[in-house]
């Protein structure tokens, strides 16, 4: 099975295919997530529309060749929109046999798998837990399976290096640009945007331009291999997609956020102070705020989720932007403190990147199950607004919808994200920043002694919001607490009825908030009598699932919620409208509970549960057979 | 937010004093601190509206109500979180946490670690009656062993935490004690604190009239006080006794009462206080009834360490420095393409 | 308007009445809860059927004469079953001005109120609100809706005691004894078991004889101010309630869980570790427990909420029944321990006694709103058993439904009270604890070294539990943790696949408990078209509402749930059967949700949230409404 | 639960080891300790089934899966409260906790403050790298002030928290330091924090390979630890230095290093270290390289105080003693009254 080198003709041009999924899979260490990101910056300056889904282990870099240690990222770019990372994998590049055992699987018929031949060892494929003569390279299924490229990759990369001067672990480092060299040259990408980032990276950033050298050589040495090897006979283009006219970049979920808050501190003319605490997979946002304090953010490292809450909330009391973002089990601890912002009235938001639970369940896989914990996961009746980013790129105007929502209302603003658009990168047209609308924030003025007393309860007749009194401001000097607050003069109250006014208040402010979120769209067919409704991270699959049906004549319409609490106002009025609603989600159907309850419209669900998003073609079926089942 | 421009007026202490109705037990010394406190902050140089009250949940939490400054009543044990919030946003307001031995020590005590060793210009005052008052008297986490209260028929059975010594343990830079009803130590400890710039910590002996009555009489009371207690002075030696007769030394490492004049001690071997050692604070904080006098005042001070807000303000303001922050360029990021026209 | 005290023949016989509602009400330190539940017993022991709402501040001992210091203790008691504390008082106790104020709307029209004339001061008028001339005792309106009776009370005490030897503030301290006295007198109550319990308790236990002669003085002097003043011209008796035979004690509801709790761990052959921190109104459960080590029961006071949690885990872990107790607040932070305990699959008991929330609230005062925080108020999809108790006696059994049901499922089981029935009281006929079925818990067996390696997720067919393997066991030894669990083994997996299959068999588990749960029982008219379905707390009132409207010829069926996760198995059935569903509750509609959502029914809600239980006639009032509504 | 009839088998560390792989990145400072706690194991006296290994969430927290006993690994920063409940409800388990810098100071001070104070019998090895790794490397309560991280890219500005005095403070019985790769002082400590019957807590320099690599060098590699590190031997003197020619000296209470020899200072002069003396443990706790010779191996050693676990399990045995509880009688309670019949 090894492959011999030889000399011969180039290829002919590159054959054009509309979609291609590549994923590059390996050890933890051996740097898959960066030629991932590279090929798909590849893929994006020529034009291509694309998704993107990193998968790597929760354990940091466990020992290597490890079946848990594998780290894959995958790049689905194409010709035309596109919504998702992909289902099957047109190309799988496997850098040692437990990345082929742990990836194999995903590759669809007939597809190709780039290996690395020179790790299948007895060793390694022990380690991979296959038999010392059990490579799957040899296999005959397999073999007819896939198309299987073996390629001595880490030979080549080592004889090319031969001269460098560094050692066989510093060489080796270098595997994944060899593979990604390879692959630029199936796709017919350029090289040069990568060789620019490991120049200005290695040789910049860190000084080491040598380390920078090693690895445009390796690129090279995989690009000339795929120009030389007759293995690969074939070479694919990808022609640039039809998107929407203007300047785009790449940008993941936890970017936009993190643009999407410096914005929003900006148009509301206030300083952001993010308060979080390290957790998968919300961290990076407090990595990328902690990186722009010259934009007057401010970020603080709390010593637990409650503290970070806490001081998010001290942030707004003292009259800034307080956010605090956490995933599932740090929303948990985070409970009892929102329901104080609740009684305070105070603006926050929480982001909440959702990952698997229960507890720390699979902290690296996404989910959707914390929808009811943002509902209801506090003690009392302590509602709060609710918003769920969609994409990548959702998320920065969800960032900014939930500072303006939350400092209307004067209310806490749980922002659901989730590990998959978190991680997932897509293209993203640039917004004109000077051209989204200002943030509009009244403070209350300073009053002198002999003004009436100052009644911080008192509330905005239009909004329901009570009036953001800020430390420091003469004349306005109040108290607020968790106690009961009286109407309008904010002192503790026993009194039953006012208990009750209050909760309703509370609770009216949110849904009057209906009244400025723009009503929900639906698309699809007109006459369709099925709804698919979704919300939150599932927008892609769902899309893509509803017009692949409708290609097949399948008459569908659909709908995505961003808004949550409070749903957008014609959202009943639009359920109405259909025979059946089918809800797709990565969860038991927590939408669903809250539709059927609310709308009393017996919604079906769609329900995969396995820590990644939707494949297109299962949520075909789950949505064919939910349509069955109603009829 | 903050208006220095504006002058300055002569408070008196009923201009802190609030419209709101004071809801303690007759008798408890929270009365006596909350007098205490509003006595002092005339003599702050701060504007009322600069000052916030910031506690947790529990008898003595209910101080920010009583206080015409802006404050929060926020939930139990996590004050510290709340104050450091607020400095956060804003470090030009002086905070003040105000809360009991339950909420900072039992449920809140890492968040008070924490807001020490970060140095968060917060001034505490923790009110320690060694019982859960609002609750209706459970034993604390500074309830002596053996205490029999409603959770504990039969006796405690842990041993209770010496809040100064874990104040000094986790780095805290100013570190006192003061009784409720000395007003004259408490308002002048307090004027200190104010004016130290990192966290200022004052540990209150505080009388819970109904559940834990006398608990600090040792202490607090004319007659036992001058025996069971010293007074702290920096620079001068640890005498105390009704007739300022008795110290504390030094032996082999551990500090032990002496009776001046008595086996050869003199006023000499009188261990000589020193607010900058934060080893002997830690020795005097461990020091109890009735085998060697208890430190009252200032323990430690060490007020050449930056403030968390300024520091966290400072690191803002050297990133803005050249002001080259570019919002477009930022959202751009740093690869851009065209597509179509 | 003061009193004359002249001697007069002693009054006719008494006047039957079927139902009676008194209140005291004074200071907090004016001992009313004392007088009331001494009035309770000897009620009780008359035989009355009665339901108690004592409702004191949060503040332990406000300033004398504050209206925000007011105490109260209601006492209902009557000649046929009642199940509520009543809506309307008959006669009110007012100690001072402030507790007539607060006090005086709940009296029904023409009923009577006794007041301490001594203390309608023009110091305590105005502490309490009033004008100084503005005596309610003098107001005409008043006098003409109820029957105001002076009493110069203070005055009279102070003589009667006078030679006590003991200062004003002791003898002032007997004041609730007279009350009590001429209360009894008026409702003909022997005074025989407070007198005895004044004399073991202060006479032997506080070893203070003086104190207990003087209470039982000031008591024999109401009685015999009944018997001379000619005020009170009446005399009242409520007979014997026709109850079912045998033995009654008067019961709490955090007395009941206490004893349930203890009597839970015999049948279960276990050591009880009862691991709580205190908090409003759950407290009493860690003392009541503390006070009972002599049945082997350990009690740990947490430094928090968290590790009361977290240390009730250990001890199941480690083979005890792991119990931690709260109210909602605390059961927030509860929450990510909770899903730990649920991946674990580990038996512990979380008791919520509810209150009014969102955040502090208002801390003495009841609620039901923390039923989907029970539900959801945890990452991820973390279903745990969900009970709710219906009365304060009803709580004994729930509390042994609680571990039966925990340790089959293996799984958490939250126990829902509320503030009103762990405070209020009810008679009990006192089981026989031998005739109590045995919880019957099997550990796997010690393993040999060559034994097949032990799978602690191996499951019960029946049950679906896991087996509980318990630390000390040769050859069991196994490691548990939060990342999800492999099938059978326990092992970590980060499979899709599995993670959606553990997820069904924890959800699984639970349902299947609806095998072995009683069927729900419906009450009332067999045609009815409207079921009104309650659950917790509310159960008496209820079914006094009912009652009384089916009395009035309304046809109503009614049924209450104890077990809310999972329902019974026959409740969607018994749904089906009804035009109208009317679930009243002390929330916004939460089980309304809950049932809606499940079953699509269109339930209404009667929903007052005013700290308290319902009032009979609002809930009349409600239910109609509901009615109406939907027809 | 405990059969102590059962024979104990000669164990050797491969008992102790689990058939799970081990995820830790290759170099890291945890594989070490895990090769040190399986080799004590055997010389401890207990069957295995006796031991629990318990842990809150981080790269060390990992450790209960490789260890063939019993173990839950739980989440964030519970694992003393986890740890407490496992003890109450079998104070005849052996119990070890094992956890990170993050886990145990952050996010779970707290629990381990009240886990010491109470004494509860649980030994504590607390794997400190000084930094967050399973979350790939924010700064921890540990970190040394300026310290860059992914969260702090213009440098900590916390003080870092000193594990030691915090123990000392929190009134743990037993305060012990040791190095990751230095298993002979490790396993030796190991064997005394297992025979102390209360809380005995370990500290251990853990080199975090991929974001805090050689953090601790200069204490554990073979060229640098013996002049900046100090061994602790009950008894003997302070004396440290390639050439054992140096020691600590308390000079004005405060501890100074020194050279013997020099400047008139002979090794009568140098301090001796007594493991009862809390005062002197918070002294060397605080003695940070470079200015003075960090110290290793037990700090503090306070065998006398009873276990929580066992002090509680006593109450219960005498409440039961005189048999007299009767569960119907207690269901009863105090007044009962017939209806009917
Ligand atoms: C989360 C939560 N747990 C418990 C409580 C109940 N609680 C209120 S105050 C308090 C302790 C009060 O003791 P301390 O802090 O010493 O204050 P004191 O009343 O003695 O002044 C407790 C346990 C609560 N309010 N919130
Ligand atoms: C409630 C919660 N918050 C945050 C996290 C994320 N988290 C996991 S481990 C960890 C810190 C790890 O640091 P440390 O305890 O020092 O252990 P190390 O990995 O360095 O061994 C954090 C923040 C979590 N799992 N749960
Ligand atoms: S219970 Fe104690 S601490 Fe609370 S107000 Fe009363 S006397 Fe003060
Ligand atoms: S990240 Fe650091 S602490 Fe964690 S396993 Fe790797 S080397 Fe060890
Ligand atoms: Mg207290
Ligand atoms: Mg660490």
């Amino acid at each position: 099975m090894t492959h011999q080198l030889t000399e011969r003709p180039p290829v002919s041009e590159p054959t054009p295919v509309e979609t291609v999924a590549v994923r590059f899979a390996g050890d933890s260490g051996d740097g898959m997530q960066l030629a991932g990101g590279q090929f798909t910056s590849a893929a994006a300056i020529r034009g291509n529309d694309f998704a993107t889904f990193p998968d790597y282990p929760a354990e940091i870099r466990a020992p290597r060749g490890t079946t848990f240690g594998v780290s894959g990222f995958q790049v689905h770019f194409a010709a035309k929109p596109i919504h998702t990372p992909g289902d099957a994998i047109d190309v799988l590049v496997a850098m040692n046999p437990a990345a082929f055992k742990m990836n194999v699987g995903d590759v669809r018929q007939g597809g190709m798998i780039i290996a690395d031949e020179d790790e299948f060892t007895k060793v390694n494929l022990k380690k991979a837990g296959y038999g010392p003569e059990e490579s799957p390279l040899a296999d005959e299924i397999l073999g007819q399976r896939y198309r299987i490229i073996t390629v001595p990759l880490s030979r080549m990369v080592r004889e090319a290096l031969s001269e460098s001067g560094q050692g066989v672990k510093e060489i080796d480092r270098c595997r994944n640009m060899f593979a990604l060299g390879l692959v630029c040259w199936m796709y017919d990408r350029p090289l040069e945007p990568t060789i620019n980032w490991l120049q200005s990276y290695f040789g910049d950033k860190k000084n080491r331009p040598e380390v920078a050298d090693m690895n445009v050589t390796a690129l090279k040495t995989g690009w000339a291999f795929g120009e030389t090897t007759e293995a690969i006979p074939q070479r694919y283009a990808v022609a640039a997609a039809e998107l929407p006219s203007g300047r785009y970049r790449k940008i993941s979920g936890n970017e936009a956020l993190v643009l999407g808050l410096v914005v929003a501190g900006k148009k509301a003319g206030k300083q952001v102070s993010y308060c979080g605490y390290p957790i998968t997979p919300a961290s990076d946002l407090l990595h990328g705020l902690a990186n722009l304090k010259r934009f007057g953010v401010q970020t603080f490292q709390a010593e637990d989720e409650i503290a970070a809450v806490a001081s998010a909330i001290g942030v707004s009391y003292a009259g800034g932007i307080g956010v605090t973002g956490t995933s599932g089990p740090g929303l948990a601890l985070k409970g009892e403190a929102l329901g104080l912002a609740v009684m305070l009235e105070l603006p926050i938001v929480v982001v909440d990147v959702q990952r698997a639970g229960p507890a720390t369940g699979m902290p690296t896989k996404t989910e959707q199950t914390d929808l009811l914990q943002a509902f209801y996961g506090r003690s009392g009746e302590a509602p709060c607004i609710v918003l769920a980013a969609s994409s990548p790129s959702d998320c920065f105007e969800t960032a900014i919808e939930a500072v303006r929502l939350a400092t209307r209302a004067m209310c806490p603003a749980i922002l659901l994200s989730d590990a998959s658009i978190a991680n997932g990168a897509e293209p993203w047209m640039v917004p004109d920043v000077s051209a989204i609308p200002e943030i509009e924030i009244i403070h209350p003025e300073a009053l002198s002694d002999s003004d009436e007393p100052f009644e911080p309860y008192l509330r905005n007749e239009e909004t329901g919001a009570r009036r953001w009194a800020i430390p420091g401001t003469p004349g306005l000097e109040h108290r607020v607490g968790g106690l009961e607050k009286q109407d309008i003069t904010g002192d503790v109250s026993y009194d039953g009825p006012n208990h009750q006014k209050m909760l309703a208040l509370r609770a009216e402010k949110i849904a009057k908030l209906a009244n400025v979120i723009p009503p929900m769209e639906v698309g699809g067919d007109v006459g369709a009598e099925t709804l698919v409704l979704g919300w939150g991270g599932t927008a892609g699959a769902i899309l893509s699932a509803v017009e692949r049906m409708r290609g097949d004549g399948v008459q569908l319409a659909y709908a995505h919620l961003r808004h949550l609490n409070p749903f957008p106002s014609n959202l009943g009025e639009i359920l109405g409208r259909y025979k059946r609603v089918i809800i797709p989600e990565i969860n038991s159907g927590q939408l669903r509970m809250l539709i059927r309850g609310m709308f009393l419209v017996d919604a079906r669900g769609v329900n995969v549960i396995q820590g990644r998003g939707f494949h297109v073609d299962e949520l075909v079926e789950g949505i064919q057979n939910a349509m069955g089942d109603k009829s | 937010m903050r208006a220095p421009d504006l002058p300055l007026p002569t408070y008196k202490p009923k201009d802190f004093t609030s419209d709101q109705d004071v809801r303690w037990c007759p008798g408890c010394g929270d009365y006596a601190v909350l007098a205490s406190v509003r006595k002092a902050l005339p003599k702050l140089g701060r504007r009322k509206e600069e000052f916030v009250f910031v506690s947790g949940i529990g008898c003595a939490a209910r101080f920010p109500y009583y206080m015409e400054t802006y404050g929060m009543h926020s939930i139990h044990g996590r004050a510290p979180a709340f104050a450091t919030g607020i400095k956060l946003a804003n470090p030009d307001l002086d905070v003040w946490l105000v809360s009991g031995d339950g909420d900072l020590l039992s449920i809140g005590g890492n968040h008070t670690m924490h807001v020490m060793r970060r140095n968060v210009g917060v001034r505490i005052l923790l009110l320690n009656n060694r019982i859960y008052g609002l609750t209706k008297g459970q034993y604390s986490p500074t309830s002596e062993r053996g205490k029999v209260t409603k959770s504990t028929p039969m006796g405690s059975i842990d041993e209770p935490v010496n809040p100064l010594a874990l104040a000094l343990a986790a780095e805290c830079t100013f570190v006192a004690r003061c009784i409720d009803i000395d007003a004259k130590t408490l308002t002048a400890t307090m004027e200190r604190a104010a004016a130290h710039p990192g966290c200022a910590f004052i540990e209150v002996y505080q009388d819970c009239n109904i559940f834990n009555h006398q608990a600090w009489f040792y202490a607090s009371q004319k007659d036992a006080r001058p025996n069971n207690t010293v007074d702290l002075v920096h620079g001068e030696p640890l005498i105390f006794g009704e007739n300022r007769d008795k110290g504390v030394m030094i032996v082999n490492g551990r500090p032990r009462a002496v009776t001046i004049g008595e086996g050869g001690v003199t006023e000499e071997d009188i261990l000589v206080f020193d607010e900058t050692d934060r080893t002997l604070a830690f020795t005097l904080a461990n020091m109890h009834c009735p085998d060697l006098p208890e430190p009252l005042g200032v323990l430690y001070c060490h007020p050449d360490r930056p403030a968390y807000e300024e520091a966290s303000r400072t690191q803002i303001q050297d990133a803005q420095a050249d002001g080259s922050a570019d919002l477009q360029k930022l959202v751009d990021g740093p690869d851009t393409w065209m597509v179509g026209s």
